[in-house]
């Protein structure tokens, strides 16, 4: 979705096109909770999404799990070894422990992922409120801008951006993926807002002499922001893949750092050689983006069927 | 009997939208496709072009470098020189351009000239400043007064007389260089167009229409006028790629019919097409450079710290899976006066390395490492990494890569911040060559930024030398010199390889690593 | 071509006579003891409970059937079951539907679409979305000529914009190239009409066709019902919530409620003298004239839930002529000639 | 109409030359030398030489100088001339026809394969059928398309050689099939899933049964109300999605060396050659746009409620 560079799925865009497909969002109910929790579709995803971000919050109480935690206590003379007792991944080219550099890989990678999505997710609420609220010439300009980076073929901007970056860490990348992320989830936010600012409720704050700002704030985000929060999850997936994607071609992260994408990246020349170099990453990488996805579907099935 | 005819008949065909000179004679020889990185044909001018095995295809310049490393004479008749400054070249008669035009002592100046002309922006022109009256065609501000290189003259049709701006014993390996090669009158009517449709004096010569606009492959065809070794095939396809990766990629799929092999895809090539494969030494080196403008490195023991922590063996024995040999020194044997130990601390020794690094008041605060955009060298700098945590205990190290034309203006600009891991090949196979390249003082390629009296005074001297063999050892006398004070670390010297399809043998490759395109044989 | 439904001794044989049980003479529409169950949530059949509980119902030659019941009682449903067009998880589990003695439920895809929109159709609640929104309306009508008759585009497209102009659409010739969206909401349902009546049915169902509509539009659209019904002798079956609107229309009136009949009889008997306590709940819930000023008698409670199975008379919660007898299900007796009630204590309710 | 299809193409000016300005300021903002990157690896550049290309080029001016010149050339219809003084037009002419043949390849796997699916899907609702489209689509999006094109290669290619995977050597399809049918892998789950969601949609819909009750034959009601209506959102979809197919081909283009705009625009990148990414960003963001104003326009007229005004 917002995955930068999945260039063919622009679904967002595409249905929030559909006239009213944004509309004002529901409370969120409890008794939608309630049923969610009950679906295996909606607590797998959410169980393995848990464990992941448990794995990138302290990755050495899983690393070490076969005795082997330090993912930078590397010999060359294990270089692209299958897997041993001890290592059940085996080890890379430069020696390492598989498994812990694949478990250590989970912080940049999701830590990008989060990190992009929160990023995407300030900027679509404040420029969305802001251009679906007062509309004129804030929601011109604002449009235009999103009209600007939504057409803009997004991995070549990427790439020409993060080149231009000497430092690629956590943050730059973080903050490339967002510059061309952030119109999706802007637009469906304008959308929600424009919905929301007619309501009732808003037309009577407004005539019992709110300012814009306590309007703003204390009756149309709350209530517009549910199509946009239910996406998050999915952008986060998005994000991740678009990540690899950058590191895989080599304008994103670079070793030491220690991301899927890195090992990824290094895994290509040796794939034919040692095809568990490219697996385990792909795996783990794989399984992140899948939950995050699906447990993103479910949500936006829940809360805001329309959005689909 | 069949085959030789199918052969023809693909030349024949081949032939019909071309130049009309080499029409009849014959065509046999068969055709096949090389894959190359982009740079060999985005330029066809010899003043632009990079060394390849392409450019040597096209051009044949004065002199040539054999396989085994040493000079030997092209178009020259010879070159003469009492003191190494002043050189008298003649040239052999009957040579001729692709396009009928002989090839004179002029066609040479004109070609030099318009290289070393500023104004012309070829990026090779360089190259020339050894040659009188290279600073007035480059001054180094405002337009230069003239275009023609006073060191330059030609005295007839066959003779040519060069001064240098000082003595070089080793000139007639620089006249290797296809930068050297002749150009036609007919290029000068249109630079531009030539530089995507050359006429070269190779035993190639590029097919109409050249490098299309955005194109992606040229052809060659044998150029049956040629004087020196005939090419052995009527027809090259020269494809370019991204990177080598993908050439080998293609290779395989069976896309082209040789690539070059390198990195982790020589050992692929080794183990599953090692009748196909043909590895030879490269004149170069890699090393791990130390930025001496920072005052954590002023120290020769750090240095040699560093140098020791580095487990050379185990990188080429498991990264490279022993597809390079490990460096004692900064040329290997391929290279004439190379082979030599010129580095005492160039073995591992982990004990000692972190004893001298103690002595030298310990390693304190981070550390990044940097090395240029190449997947091979990114994978050993994090070897590299990885055995400098463990053997100095540097805890905090980290590792930073830069496109070629980042990192070395970041280099001379002093913008690096730690040592840095970097290939440097040898312009012409001799060890003056890539001890000047490295150390010289006023060497664009120096960038750890050496300064040493004494190592240049030897170097002016080997240049001065009478033999070949007497600079030489002067060369050596300043390479050991200039080793003494460690600043680079050598690591390795790589070994190229090309893969080549089941139907073509012969295959070879020269100094550069590169593959001889008129040595190839279609079956 | 008025008469759909005697045996006209024309040369041709009548299109329905080559589906077995053909009989003329047969009621247009006899629905017996027809039975509807839905799936519950995890789709076993039956488990949601009885939707339409052996329900029957017979139409005469050009008279209007009014099938009558709270939202819910199973109306539609039957409808529905008769056309075959059930929603998912719904199933007939009993019963029979006869088309002129033709029983529809045992034939096949193929036979059925034969008879629906020839000589069955249907007249949808809410035509905005029982007209598909993309194609022009002209094209959705002239599609029943298409399937039906062997017309040719154009002819069908001209047949179309006929019927347009019978159900008095203006310009309709223009009008047969609109969209649904772009025709108010009688009109859409004059469209619904023509379509239903584009081939003159034997039998039309209407169901609901008025509910969406104001007024005025509404008494237009029964009255254009009433004139086509009659132009063709077609046997209507008006399903309505609404006794007031049925008062007028129907011959005859069948009461529903919670998946049965509750009471059946001619219009004029059952306004009169309702045999059930339902009916009259009904029936005292209409505002008239002279009731002004008096409270609506309103019927307290709600219909039970299908998904629940209850013992006894299903209305028995919610009626005031309660008895131990109710306690047994009550089955449709005879009250009178053409007339049933499924009370135990009808007469009661009569003689009130 | 005219007047909406008007203004929709002014309001485009401003996105344009936002788009172009976006890029040509963060092309000038690449670190490194493009000097050094024109004189390729390993060349070592004069100061005498480097003013003579700076001129040529003149990446000495001020950037907004540089802009303003490139803009007006622009407007010219002059795309420039990139650092190998080729012109930038003649240059997207040759990787054009191979970025549109990858495109139109992959979007037509897409549009056949994404909406068979769905309805195939939707038609099966719960059943195997269904589950194996759902599951399927899911995998697929959870493992990134250049791994399974990374693999696709290796095996369809090298291994198996079942199929050409690099160079254009085969021509079109051949040469296009394992990089279209990769590429397509993003798109269809998505195509998939919107058509099986709006054909469900659709199949409850009141006008399926009146189509029904018309005596329409089930094939015919599928087909002509249900899969007709259906595809409104998925044509949208689709239409977008071909917009950003032509911009997103640079990671497949690299991998089977299809020398197309991708392939052409990465290595440009790489090489600092400005005017050649601003060209070929400029051109992809026109047919960005262009591309969905006739979609939008294609909207209006499959779903007559649209009104475009």
């Amino acid at each position: 979705m917002t995955s930068a560079l999945q260039p063919a799925t622009p679904a967002a865009p595409a249905v929030a096109a559909v006239p009213g497909a944004a509309g004002p969002s529901r409370r969120v109910e409890r008794g939608t909770l309630h049923r969610l929790a009950r679906r295996p579709r909606f607590f797998l995803p959410l169980a393995v999404v848990v464990l992941l971000c448990a794995m990138a919050a302290v990755p050495s109480a899983f690393a070490g799990w076969f005795g082997h935690g330090d993912p930078h206590r590397c010999s060359l003379e294990h270089s692209g070894q299958g897997p041993t007792s001890g290592h059940p991944f085996g080890f890379d080219v430069q020696g390492c422990d598989l498994y812990s550099n694949v478990v250590h890989g989970a912080r940049d990678s999701l830590g990008i992922g989060l990190l992009t999505t929160a990023l995407t997710l300030v900027v679509a609420v404040v420029l969305g409120s802001l251009a679906g609220y007062f509309g004129g010439v804030t929601d011109m300009v604002i449009s235009r801008l999103m009209d600007v980076f939504f057409g803009f073929p997004m991995l070549v901007g990427m790439i020409v951006v993060l080149e231009t970056f000497s430092v690629h860490s956590i943050l730059s990348v973080s903050l490339v993926l967002a510059l061309f992320s952030w119109p999706v989830l802007t637009r469906i936010m304008r959308s929600s807002v424009l919905a929301t600012r007619g309501l009732d409720y808003v037309t009577a704050a407004r005539e019992l002499g709110a300012g814009p700002l306590r309007i703003l704030l204390r009756h149309v985000i709350p209530n517009a922001i549910m199509p946009v929060a239910v996406l998050t999850s999915i952008t986060v997936g998005g994000v991740i893949t678009a990540e690899a994607s950058l590191t895989f071609i080599g304008v994103g992260l670079s070793a030491p750092a220690i991301s899927w994408g890195v090992q990824l990246n290094s895994a290509q020349q040796y794939f034919t050689v040692h095809p568990g170099l490219l697996l385990f990453p792909a795996l783990f990488l794989s399984l992140a983006v899948l939950s995050f996805v699906l447990l993103g579907d479910c949500l936006r099935d829940a809360f805001d069927p329309r959005l689909r | 009997m069949a085959l030789g005819a199918a052969g023809a008949l693909a030349a024949v065909s081949a032939c019909g939208g071309g130049g009309a000179q080499s029409g009849g004679t014959s065509a046999a020889g068969g055709s096949y496709s090389i894959g190359v990185p982009s740079w060999y044909i985005a330029h066809l001018t010899p003043g632009k072009a990079g060394f390849s095995g392409v450019a040597d295809a096209i051009w044949t310049p004065l002199t040539q470098v054999d396989r085994g490393g040493k000079v030997v004479d092209a178009v020259a008749q010879s070159l003469r020189s009492t003191d190494q400054k002043h050189w008298t070249i003649t040239l052999k008669s009957g040579w001729k351009f692709q396009n009928g035009e002989p090839v004179t002592a002029q066609s040479f100046a004109d070609s030099w000239n318009a290289a070393a002309y500023a104004p012309n922006a070829m990026t090779n022109g360089y190259l020339f400043a050894n040659i009188d009256g290279y600073a007035a065609l480059n001054p180094t501000s405002g337009k230069p007064t003239t275009d023609k290189l006073s060191g330059v003259q030609v005295v007839g049709a066959s003779t040519l007389k060069v001064t240098l701006v000082k003595p070089l014993s080793m000139f007639p390996y620089v006249l290797a260089g296809t930068a050297f090669a002749p150009m036609p009158k007919a290029a000068f009517k249109d630079l531009a167009a030539y530089d995507r449709l050359p006429i070269g004096n190779g035993p190639y010569q590029v097919a109409s229409p050249g490098l299309a606009p955005g194109g992606q492959q040229i052809t060659l065809k044998r150029f049956d006028g040629y004087p020196g070794a005939k090419g052995k095939a009527a027809q090259i396809t020269v494809k370019t790629y991204q990177t080598d990766a993908t050439a080998f990629t293609s290779f395989r799929s069976g896309a082209v019919d040789i690539a070059t092999a390198s990195g982790n895809d020589l050992s692929t090539a080794s183990r599953m097409y090692s009748s196909q494969l043909v590895t030879s030494p490269t004149a170069a080196v890699v090393y791990l450079g130390f930025p001496l403008w920072d005052r954590r490195f002023a120290d020769v023991r750090v240095r040699e710290a560093f140098s020791l922590a580095v487990d050379r063996k185990a990188i080429v024995a498991s990264l490279l899976q022993g597809h390079a040999q490990t460096a004692a020194g900064i040329a290997p044997n391929v290279i004439a006066g190379g082979g030599g130990t010129d580095c005492a601390d160039c073995s591992y020794d982990p004990a000692r390395a972190r004893q001298l690094l103690a002595a030298a008041g310990g390693w304190k605060g981070s550390l990044t490492l940097w090395t240029k955009q190449d997947p091979d060298m990114q994978t050993v700098l994090e070897a590299i990494v990885n055995q400098l945590r463990s053997n100095l205990g540097i805890s905090s190290l980290s590792m930073k890569v830069q496109p070629t034309d980042q990192i070395y203006p970041n280099l001379l600009a002093h913008k690096t911040t730690g040592p840095f891991l970097l290939y440097m090949g040898a312009s012409y196979p001799n060890l003056y060559s890539q001890a000047d390249q490295l150390f010289g003082s006023t060497s664009g390629t120096n960038v750890g930024g050496y300064k040493s009296g004494a190592f240049d005074s030897l170097m002016n001297r080997a240049a001065a030398a009478t033999t070949s063999g007497a600079g030489l050892k002067l060369a050596q006398q300043a390479t050991r010199t200039a080793m003494a004070d460690l600043p680079l670390a050598p690591l390795y010297y790589p070994v190229s390889g090309a893969v080549h399809a089941k139907k073509l043998s012969g295959l070879q490759l020269g100094y550069l690593g590169d593959v001889d395109l008129s040595s190839v044989t279609v079956r | 071509m008025t008469t759909t439904t005697g045996n006209a001794p024309t040369g041709r044989r009548h299109p329905l006579s080559r589906f077995a049980g053909y009989d003329p003479d047969a009621p247009p529409l006899e629905v017996t003891d027809l039975r509807v169950v839905f799936a519950d949530a995890s789709g076993r059949p039956g488990a949601g409970g009885v939707v339409v509980d052996g329900v029957s119902y017979r139409t005469a030659p050009g008279r209007t059937l009014a099938v009558v019941g709270e939202s819910g009682c199973g109306k539609s449903l039957t409808a529905r079951a008769v056309m075959g067009i059930l929603p998912r998880g719904a199933r007939v589990t009993g019963g029979t539907v006869r088309l002129h003695g033709i029983d529809l439920l045992g034939l096949d895809q193929r036979a059925l679409a034969q008879i629906r929109g020839r000589h069955l159709s249907m007249v949808f609640q809410d035509a905005l979305s029982a007209l598909n929104p993309v194609l022009p309306v002209g094209h959705q009508i002239a599609e029943v000529f298409r399937a039906h008759g062997d017309m040719n585009r154009r002819q069908a497209q001209r047949a179309a914009v006929g019927m347009l102009d019978r159900v008095h659409i203006p310009e309709a010739a223009r009008r047969a190239g609109h969209y649904p969206h772009q025709f108010s909401g009688g009109m859409r349902q004059r469209v619904m009409i023509a379509m239903a009546l584009a081939l003159n049915p034997e039998v039309v169902i209407a169901d609901e066709p008025t509910t969406a509509l104001d007024v005025t539009v509404q008494a237009q659209i029964m009255e254009l019902l009433a004139d086509l019904q009659a132009e063709h002798a077609v046997s209507l079956v008006l399903i309505s919530h609404d006794m007031g609107i049925v008062a007028n229309a129907a011959d005859s009136v069948a009461v529903m409620y919670a998946g049965r009949v509750a009471e059946q009889a001619p219009a004029e008997d059952l306004y009169r003298r309702p045999a059930h306590p339902y009916t009259r709940a009904l029936l005292d819930s209409i505002p008239r004239r002279g009731s002004r000023g008096r409270a609506l008698t309103v019927l307290q409670g709600s219909p039970p839930d299908p998904a629940e199975s209850t013992d006894g008379c299903t209305f028995r919660p919610r009626c005031p002529l309660a008895s131990d007898a109710c306690a047994t299900a009550p089955s449709p007796q005879a009250v009178a000639p053409r007339r049933t009630s499924a009370c135990h204590n009808w007469k009661e309710v009569v003689g009130a | 109409m005219a007047s909406y299809v008007l203004r929709r193409i002014l309001l485009m000016i401003p996105v344009l030359l936002g788009t172009t300005f976006v890029i040509y300021a963060a092309v000038y903002a690449l670190p490194g030398d493009p000097v050094q990157a024109l004189a390729g690896p390993d060349h070592v550049v004069t100061p005498a030489t480097a003013a003579a290309i700076k001129e040529h080029y003149h990446l000495g001016d001020p950037f907004l100088v540089q802009y303003w010149h490139y803009l007006t050339g622009l407007l010219h219809g002059d795309f420039g001339i990139d650092l190998a003084n080729t012109p930038v037009s003649a240059i997207i002419a040759a990787s054009w026809p191979v970025t549109v043949k990858l495109a139109v390849m992959t979007w037509i796997i897409e549009a056949v394969a994404g909406v068979g699916l769905g309805y195939l899907a939707a038609l099966r609702a719960g059943r195997l059928p269904d589950l194996a489209v759902l599951g399927g689509s899911s995998l697929v999006l959870g493992v990134p398309y250049f791994i399974t094109a990374y693999v696709a290669q290796i095996v369809l290619g090298v291994k198996l050689h079942w199929f050409p995977v690099s160079g254009t050597d085969d021509g079109w399809p051949l040469s296009y099939l394992v990089p279209a049918l990769c590429l397509a892998l993003l798109g269809v789950p998505e195509i998939a899933r919107l058509t099986r969601a709006s054909v469900l949609e659709n199949l409850g819909a009141d006008f399926v049964d009146t189509a029904t009750a018309k005596g329409l034959s089930r094939s015919r009601v599928l087909v002509r109300h249900v899969l007709r209506t259906s595809l409104v959102p998925v044509v949208s979809m689709l239409g977008t999605n071909l917009g950003y197919l032509l911009s997103g081909t640079i990671l497949i283009e690299g991998i089977f060396n299809l020398p197309g705009l991708g392939f052409q625009v990465f290595q440009s990148v790489q090489q600092h050659d400005g005017p050649t990414v601003v060209g070929i960003s400029t051109l992809l963001v026109l047919v960005f746009l262009l591309v969905n104003l006739v979609v939008d326009l294609l909207y209006g007229v499959l779903d007559p409620r649209i009104r475009l005004d």
